[in-house]
């Protein structure tokens, strides 16, 4: 039994909220919230029920012929409902943030509008069956996301909107190009089919599938942010933190990492790709990105862009665990695509708080901040342990499996990226705890807080708080419990095993 | 096959030329509109000559009567007392332009030549057979050259009624007068004076608006206010 | 190996046992820090109240029951917790000393909750901290005797080692956060290579216990180098000979209670760690792991002697115990080594081992709180006072009480094996423990004050103390494996002590040198050196790098100027192309026919 | 290619239904233009009225097409013989024709009820020229014989270049009457060249000239008088540079059906005619071809460096015609596989009809911006993201189908020809579509960013009528949608329809 209907029912709720978003007027508050909110429970219980379908083994599929030989289809497969639910959950927990993060702000109905919009476009990409759907949305990913970037409307929004622009459209540009050189060389491809079916290709057109390869990976790159075009991210941190932490945690970068995933295993298909050669590029690329972001944000000083830094570095894991070869880098790549967005999207969260709460964007200014707001900073530091790979937060796990996986691969120097990255982290983590809860600061009677607020009679806003509570408990459960059927190892395991994997 | 070419052709060829010559390249523009009245009048008679009284008709109430007002009315001089622009245009072009423009209208000619030579066999022994498709040529290329050439409204006007002229005549040398043809250039000839008419009127308000300065087109200080970082 | 239960126990009971164990201390942290929120920020607390006072209490329940295993499948990767003979008795002497360690603290604390209540913020901050990580530290340590499986482990091993931090950094002096610093540093340090050995042997043989890993090193490809790595990685906590900075740079500074269970259970936690990750006692390995085990001992016995040397140099007492500390830990690495250079004596060297261990934690955590006691002296006897503080080193080197029982312990299992050079060599290391235990009683006895005591404090001591001689008696070990030294054995075994003290005289005496000279910490300043050096390089580096790019960018601007500038020049034409358009229209067209003229010409 | 215009002579009955639908198709817009020069409507409702019976007949003839397939009628009328025919595409473009024509008649009043009064007093000759240009049009679409095609190709020109000289603005009026004259020339060369084909082969009906031409010199030389003339008159490069001060002084509704549809009519007659003549010639498509790619990166360029919205979007027209011109040598020229061929035409007008609307909405949208904002420069639009989010939007959604981002038409488009290229390994087309790609979007992303800033002080903006932003909303949406479903109109527009 195919319900055909599902998916495209889940992307137009949150379609559907953007445009009731836009036309309600720029001061009802009360039904725009209403809005945002029950379209995000609505598509969260939606994937839910496409996710449980997909355990019972239906492959939902809605499709129609676009032009001639070329279709769109939505299809809800395992890999697809791992991104789709990271981004319904997500969203819900970044919808609630923002309202308290942008009440009294002005061009919050644009702002809405615009976020729902992305998040559609991510739930399109999780949810494309074939590479032309999934180009379809990734493009409109790019486009709304560039009004969440200069929402502020400074010159140094505009200036990073610009380079925002730049890069992906470019890359957008080069992935479009692959696209057609592949519909061109073996036509209609859908992510549906066992095995790739380039392998006839092979013999007589190896370099035209590297080119194709490396175009189609190169532009995906350039949302992942992977060293040398990671340049857009670190500037994308002026937007306000909700759209970073989305930005960083959910759609963007995630789009990317899930692109080049889709291109690996259900394009190319793994074997081909190691065949070619390019899963060793892939991974050495994947490892000075890592390396590179660690120490780049050893030397930041905003809290902000060492944030962004350590996601440029956190979202190469994905990608290195794609191109380890095996069931275990394959289920690193996975899970780390979850536990990556959980943990960033609860940094970001915190980086908010203290700016909203405390006027606090510089890393000296957060002496003593564990005093004054002490869930936010035990939030940061469930984020932050899990980031460096430290157990039970779910960044050990994946750290876990990418060390195994790089054994079976046979490429055991990636475990020596992995631990000095693991160092490097700490690195420039533990500092920051260590002044949140061991240095003494305005909390105590030391100075005086960059621009202190009082949003609620908790330590802040009760909208900024209990999402960034949910999340880092959400990551520390999902490390706790990651043995669980359900978690998300459990559910990248069952993908890993059985799809992909001879 | 007759050898000489009948003389009234001949004759009526070289004045349409002439004339054409005349109206294009007279600087005081109100000589040259007379001149182009006298054109129209002998296009007429070249019409007549062709066997297609209706196109000598409307040659003469059209081609000669409403476009030679419409230019007398571009010119200020019809209604009597309206304000008058400067009756000579002294924007000279630098020669390089000119013999460019020279260049291309020979070119022109040979294009259309070449094609003529092609579908007129006639043509390709004795071109003297046929002076009125000659002079439609001449005239075309006259017209055409001259329209690139001049910067006066007014002159471009001129410029373009001798062309369309030009390309009548030499659809009808081709085509004879076959209903088609007739259809086509009684068209034309409607779209010309239409086309001179709107063009006189704006010619009329520009001078109205901006003063004799904006006739010339494609001035530097208009230029200069459209072109911006 | 396997000992009977010493009490027939059901699955479910060890099972909520071990639960209580593991959550009691968590829940109480959680206690304190609600008690603190509720009392507000005026509000006096009782930070270390009797609740807090049984963090350990259901931990030795546990041991009491017996022992048992709990598969938690849904736990992190798969868990496994299991009380073994090894794990049993290793939390039998951890839970006991963090108990009177956590008596200790009560008393040692008392001044500054005094302080607390009389409204001093810091004091409360200080003393909340504690209150709120020691059972943190507490759980992470009993965590890791309990796992079996490496996820459990290494969770139980980091979360030791952060909130350990904690305690370190308690007073929050300068030189508190020094040590604490290098502590946490190497701490790091330590994590990275372990997780680089777990990573490795875990993707080798693709295991997920601690036996399976065991297995697993001795059968792997490159399982020596893992087995180094993994050894470096828990010898950053055990304190090996190279690695041992922190120690002596951390005890001084920490509260005494702290450090005599950073010295008492937390640097064993590094010691269970080689036991529980490196195939010792397996017959069946390879040459590698028989160099393996040679360097290990050289190492051992290199930090058995030279910190002893180094030791008997420094001033703070406390400093003197680390010393005394990693040259102990050296023998034990020493005897580790055994299960890898004579493997099939190896089931005799562990129970030996373990009670060394176990005597060794609880002696040094005596003498560590002992310390405090000597700081606030009660109104008895002096002679009695010394003699009581000096018990504990007494037993240490060997000449009474459980060191005799364990010192003849484990001599008796080398003898087995003929090792007699190797025996020869730790007797002779404890000279180095008398020596080192004498000058710490002498600098005691130096920096001695009297009064201000409490009764927590004293007779938490003291407790400790009784229990540190008669170790053998309650440690759950077989009593075959703890025999009681014959008597004919005894000088044997004493010799070492009065050669020790005259050491530690002579070198009182004779030659004291500058702080200077010997700092504390010795090798850190080094290292800290060769850091900051390196960070330099690295800075340079990153500048000039910095200078490049910019100076790259700025003329990438420039010529974006430039172009932009010839772009806006070349647009300029297109008002040209206005004026022009007939002319254009003209030469198109004549072109075109040129073109199509060219194409059909036949060449 | 011929085929594909439907040029077939065929003996098939034409059904009698067809007729009226014609008629209305045809008449009815010059009718309802005199109407509305006598009762000037003030709203809208009426003019929406007046307009259904038009798109009605629109989707009747549709209809007929697609279950009757090709249809042909032949009018006499004393000697002369009037040649129509209807096939999918002819009523695709009619169908946007009558729709854009429409919308644009719906967006007048509104448009003058802002306009500066002084610009006013020749308001109600819009009306009539509006009904002459949607039927000369329409006509165009249809007309199969080269007579007809010149009548309607002089009335479309004519009325075109009246209604842009309405505002009676100096700019206008320089702009006006240069046009004008450029138009006429080119007008002139078009018939020079009916005039060598008629003298050569001695009819006028495309049908018939399929058959009978042949390669020489005359077909040469028509084809390139011809070429030259449309080309002219479509504003391809080098001789665009007429359009964009046009453009920027005519009122909003004029501008959007100008670069909407007339200069494209110049460009499908343009091809329709080489198709005929020189079906088999590469040269002159590879130069054309050429001249696009330049005419992307120019018209590019132009667009962004622009000072004024307008003028923006003017160019830009420029740059798209551009796209269109390079896929010349796919259609035109022997050794065109057919599968490419089929690719490179569907993706043709499929690129022409999301331009149409794209276009038509980005000036609809632009006049918003600059009605309510008061100033024509990109300058003024600081601050409008946050008063005017549905004129921007779009703005903006109509911009994604000019820049070809997915799901527009544009990007449907760009995804055939992109195909299609590929498959003939024509490299440089591919990287000047991408490049220009690119290029779009860096001219059409300055209007947001001057739109986002907040940091300067804000302006008066005038409140405009939602109507007028939802007309502009529906023209880009509608761009939008064709890309996502273009399957039905490209199957319309297979040859064998």
């Amino acid at each position: 039994m195919n319900a055909a209907w599902l998916p495209p029912m889940a992307l137009s709720t949150s379609l559907l909220a953007a445009v009731v978003i836009f036309a309600l007027p720029e001061n009802a508050w009360r039904w725009r919230t209403g809005v945002n909110l029950g379209a995000a429970l609505v598509k969260l219980t939606l994937v839910v029920l496409l996710g449980y379908r997909v355990v019972e083994g239906h492959r939902d599929t809605f499709r129609f012929p676009v032009v001639e030989g070329i279709d769109f289809v939505l299809r809800a497969d395992a890999l697809g409902m791992m991104f789709a639910g990271l981004s319904s959950l997500l969203w819900l927990c970044t919808t609630l943030y923002a309202i308290g993060y942008l009440e009294g702000s002005p061009n919050r109905k644009r702002f809405f509008g615009f976020f729902s919009l992305c998040v559609g476009s991510t739930l399109g990409i999780a949810l494309a069956g074939n590479l032309f759907t999934f180009l379809i949305f990734y493009e409109m990913l790019t486009l709304s996301t560039y009004p969440l970037v200069v929402h502020r409307g400074t010159p140094k929004a505009l200036d990073a909107g610009r380079v925002y622009l730049r890069y992906t459209l470019a890359g957008g540009t080069v992935l479009l190009l692959g696209v057609v050189l592949l519909y061109s060389l073996a036509g209609e491809h859908s992510f549906a089919l066992e095995g790739s079916g380039l392998e006839v290709f092979l013999p007589d057109y190896r370099g035209l599938l590297l080119l194709i390869f490396a175009l189609l990976v190169g532009g995906l790159a350039v949302k992942a942010a992977m060293v040398p075009v990671h340049g857009w991210l670190p500037r994308a941190m002026v937007a306000p933190a909700p759209v970073s932490a989305l930005l960083h945690a959910v759609a963007v970068v995630k789009a990317g990492a899930f692109g080049i995933l889709r291109v690996v295993y259900d394009v190319f298909g793994i074997e081909l790709s190691v065949e070619l050669g390019m899963t060793t590029v892939l991974a050495v690329a994947a490892s000075i990105t890592i390396v590179y972001g660690s120490l780049r944000a050893l030397a930041q000083e905003e809290l902000k862009s060492r944030l962004a830094f350590s996601t440029i570095s956190q979202v190469s894991y994905i990608v290195l665990g794609i191109s380890l070869f095996g069931p275990f880098g394959t289920i690193a790549a996975l899970t780390h695509l979850l536990h990556q967005g959980l943990m960033k999207v609860t940094l970001f969260f915190c980086a908010g708080n203290y700016a909203e709460e405390l006027g606090i964007h510089r890393i000296d200014e957060l002496n003593g901040a564990g005093r004054r707001m002490p869930l936010t900073s035990l939030a940061f530091t469930v984020g932050a342990l899990g980031m460096i790979g430290l157990p039970p937060v779910a960044g050990f796990i994946t750290k876990w499996y990418l060390g195994m996986g790089a054994v079976q691969a046979g490429m055991p120097w990636v475990i020596v990226v992995l631990v000095a990255v693991s160092m490097l982290n700490a690195m420039y983590f533990l500092p920051i705890l260590y002044r949140l809860w061991f240095r003494l600061g305005p909390a105590h009677g030391h100075g005086a807080w960059p621009e202190e607020r009082r949003l609620g009679h908790m330590e802040t806003s009760a909208w900024l708080l209990w999402p960034m509570v949910a999340t880092a408990l959400l990551s520390l459960g999902a490390g706790l419990f990651a043995a669980m059927p359900f978690s998300p190892l459990g559910w990248a395991t069952a993908v890993a095993l059985g799809d992909y994997l001879p | 096959m007759n050898a000489t070419p009948p003389l009234f052709d001949l004759l009526l060829a070289l004045g349409l030329t002439a004339l054409a010559l005349g109206c294009l390249f007279d600087r005081h523009l109100v000589r040259a509109c007379i001149v182009f009245v006298g054109f129209a009048l002998s296009m007429a008679l070249a019409w007549w000559q062709l066997g297609a009284p209706w196109l000598a008709l409307a040659e003469f109430s059209l081609g000669a009567g409403l476009t030679g007002c419409s230019l007398f009315y571009a010119l200020g001089i019809l209604p009597p007392g309206s304000p008058l622009p400067p009756r000579r245009d002294w924007f000279r072009e630098p020669f390089r332009q000119a013999a460019i423009r020279a260049v291309l209208a020979l070119a022109w000619m040979g294009m259309i030549g070449t094609a003529l030579r092609h579908s007129v066999p006639v043509m390709a022994y004795s071109p003297i057979q046929q002076p009125l498709l000659l002079a439609g040529v001449a005239m075309s290329a006259l017209g055409l050259g001259a329209f690139a050439l001049h910067r006066h409204l007014l002159r471009r006007l001129l410029a373009f009624n001798v062309l369309g002229s030009g390309v009548f005549l030499l659809l009808a040398g081709l085509t004879g007068t076959v209903a088609q043809a007739q259809a086509l250039i009684i068209t034309g000839l409607g779209v010309a004076w239409l086309g001179t008419l709107l063009g006189a009127m704006l010619i009329r308000r520009l001078y109205h608006l901006q003063g004799a300065k904006a006739l010339i087109s494609d001035n530097e200080s208009l230029r200069q206010k459209r072109s911006g970082p | 190996m396997m000992l009977p239960d010493t009490l027939t126990s059901s699955a479910l009971w060890f099972n909520s046992l071990l639960g209580l164990a593991l959550l009691w201390p968590l829940l109480l942290s959680i206690k304190v820090m609600w008690r603190h929120v509720a009392a507000g920020d005026q509000g006096v607390v009782q930070y270390l109240n009797g609740w807090w006072l049984s963090a350990a209490w259901p931990a030795l329940g546990l041991v009491l029951v017996g022992n048992g295993q709990w598969i938690l499948d849904g736990w992190i990767l798969g868990g496994q917790w299991e009380l073994t003979a090894l794990s049993r008795a290793w939390l039998m002497f951890t839970a006991l000393l963090w108990a009177l360690a956590a008596l200790h603290a009560r008393g040692y604390f008392a001044h500054e909750q005094a302080e607390a209540n009389a409204g001093d913020t810091a004091a409360r901050r200080r003393l909340l901290r504690l209150a709120v990580l020691w059972p943190l530290t507490l759980t992470g340590n009993i965590l890791l005797i309990v796992a079996q499986d490496i996820a459990s482990f290494y969770l139980g091993f980091s979360l030791m080692t952060f909130a350990a931090y904690a305690l370190v950094i308690h007073d929050e002096s300068q030189r508190a956060v020094l040590g604490a610093h290098v502590y946490l540093i190497m701490a790091v340090l330590g994590e990275g290579m372990v997780l680089g050995g777990f990573l490795w042997v875990a993707g080798e043989a693709q295991v997920l216990t601690l036996e399976g890993l065991r297995e697993g090193i001795a059968q792997a490809p490159h399982g020596v180098a893992i087995a180094a790595l993994l050894w470096g990685g828990f010898g950053i906590k055990a304190g090996v000979i190279g690695l041992h900075v922190w120690l002596p740079l951390a005890h001084p500074v920490a509260p005494a209670p702290a450090s005599a269970v950073l010295s008492g259970a937390m640097i064993k936690a590094g010691l269970l760690g080689w036991l529980n990750v490196l195939p010792l006692g397996n017959s069946l390995l390879s040459e590698g792991f028989l160099r393996l085990g040679q360097l290990i001992m050289v190492v051992g016995l290199l930090a058995a002697f030279g910190a002893a040397i180094y030791g008997v140099m420094q001033r703070h007492p406390k400093a003197v115990l680390a010393y005394s500390s990693i040259s102990q830990m050296g023998m034990m690495t020493t005897l580790v080594a055994t299960g890898l250079t004579a493997p099939d004596n190896w089931h005799l060297v562990w129970p030996a081992l373990v009670l060394f261990v176990a005597h060794h934690a609880l002696a040094k955590g005596a003498l560590f709180m002992g310390t405090s006691i000597s700081e606030h002296l009660p109104a008895w006897p002096l002679t009695l006072m010394w003699a009581l503080l000096a018990l504990p080193g007494l037993s240490l080197a060997g000449t009474l009480g459980a060191g005799m029982v364990s010192k003849w312990g484990f001599k008796s299992a080398l003898y087995d094996n003929e090792q007699t050079t190797l025996i020869w060599l730790l007797s002779l290391a404890a000279i180095g423990t008398a020596a080192l235990v004498s000058v710490a009683l002498w600098r005691q006895w130096q920096q001695r004050q009297v009064g201000k005591g409490n009764g927590w404090q004293l007779y938490a001591w003291l407790a400790t103390l009784g229990l540190a001689l008669i170790t053998p008696v309650w440690l759950p070990l077989p009593a075959e494996s703890m025999p009681f030294p014959p008597f004919a054995e005894w000088p044997g075994l004493v010799w070492p002590l009065p050669l020790g003290v005259l050491a530690a005289g002579l070198v009182l005496t004779l030659w004291t040198p500058r702080p200077f000279i010997v700092p504390t910490g010795d090798l850190w300043w080094l290292y800290a050196a060769l850091g900051r050096a390196g960070a330099n390089v690295y800075g340079a580096m990153v500048h000039r790098l910095f200078i490049t790019k910019a100076s790259i960018v700025t003329r990438a601007l420039a010529m974006e100027t430039l172009l932009m500038k010839r772009l806006e020049q070349l647009l300029a034409s297109d008002a040209w192309m206005r004026r022009h358009a007939s002319g254009l229209m003209m030469a198109l067209a004549v072109g075109l026919v040129a073109l199509l003229a060219w194409e059909n010409i036949p060449s | 290619m011929s085929m594909r215009f439907g040029l077939v002579e065929s003996s098939q009955m034409v059904l009698p239904l067809t007729y009226p639908a014609l008629w209305v198709a045809l008449c009815l817009p010059c009718l309802l233009g005199v109407l509305g020069a006598w009762l000037r409507p003030q709203r809208t409702w009426p003019i929406l009225l007046a307009g259904l019976p038009l798109v009605a007949s629109g989707i009747v003839l549709l209809m007929i097409v697609e279950q009757y397939g090709l249809q042909r009628w032949q009018l006499e009328w004393g000697k002369l013989t009037v040649q129509l025919r209807l096939n999918g595409l002819s009523v695709l473009l009619l169908l946007l024709t009558q729709g854009l024509g429409l919308v644009a008649a719906l967006y007048t009043p509104g448009e003058l009820r802002h306009a500066d009064p002084a610009q006013r007093s020749l308001e109600r000759w819009l009306w009539p020229l509006l009904g002459i240009l949607i039927s000369s049009l329409s006509l165009i679409w249809v007309a199969a014989d080269l007579l007809t095609l010149y009548v309607a190709l002089e009335l479309m020109g004519l009325s075109a270049v009246a209604m842009l000289l309405l505002p009676g603005k100096v700019e206008a009026l320089v702009a006006g009457i240069r046009y004008l004259l450029l138009a006429l020339v080119g007008s002139l060369m078009y018939l020079l060249g009916v005039a060598l084909i008629l003298g050569h082969w001695d009819r006028l009906d495309l049908a018939g000239l399929v058959q009978v031409v042949e390669a020489g010199p005359v077909a040469w030389t028509a084809a390139a008088l011809l070429g030259a003339g449309l080309a002219l008159k479509a504003a391809l490069f080098p001789l665009h540079a007429w359009l964009a001060p046009v453009h920027g002084n005519a009122w909003v509704p004029v501008s959007a059906l100008h670069a909407a549809l007339v200069i494209k009519a110049s460009l499908f007659i343009l091809l329709q005619l080489w198709s005929v003549l020189i079906p088999d010639s590469i040269f002159a498509a590879q130069l054309v071809a050429w001249l696009g790619v330049i005419a992307i990166f120019w018209g590019g360029g132009l667009a962004w460096r622009a000072v004024e919205l307008k003028s923006l979007v003017a160019y830009s027209t420029v740059a798209q015609m551009g796209y269109l011109m390079v896929v010349f040598p796919l259609l035109l020229g022997p050794g065109i596989s057919a599968s490419v061929q089929v690719l490179a035409w569907q993706g043709f007008w499929l690129y022409l009809v999301g331009h149409a609307l794209a276009k038509a909405a980005m000036f609809l949208a632009a006049g918003n911006l600059i009605l309510a904002t008061g100033k024509t420069s990109l300058q003024g639009l600081v601050g409008a993201s946050r008063q005017l989010p549905l004129s921007l939007l779009a703005f903006g959604v109509a911009s994604v189908s000019l820049i070809g981002l997915p799901p527009s038409a544009g990007f449907t488009a760009k995804w055939l020809l992109l195909r299609a290229m590929v498959m003939q390994a024509q490299w440089a087309w591919v990287a000047a579509l991408l490049l220009g790609t690119l290029l779009s979007a860096a001219y059409v992303f300055r209007v947001f960013r001057y739109s986002f800033v907040e940091t300067s002080p804000h302006y008066a903006f005038r409140a405009l009528p939602p109507w007028l932003d939802g007309l502009a909303l529906g023209l880009a949406l509608a761009s939008l949608l064709l890309g996502l479903f273009a399957y039905g109109p490209l199957n319309l527009l297979q040859g064998d329809r």
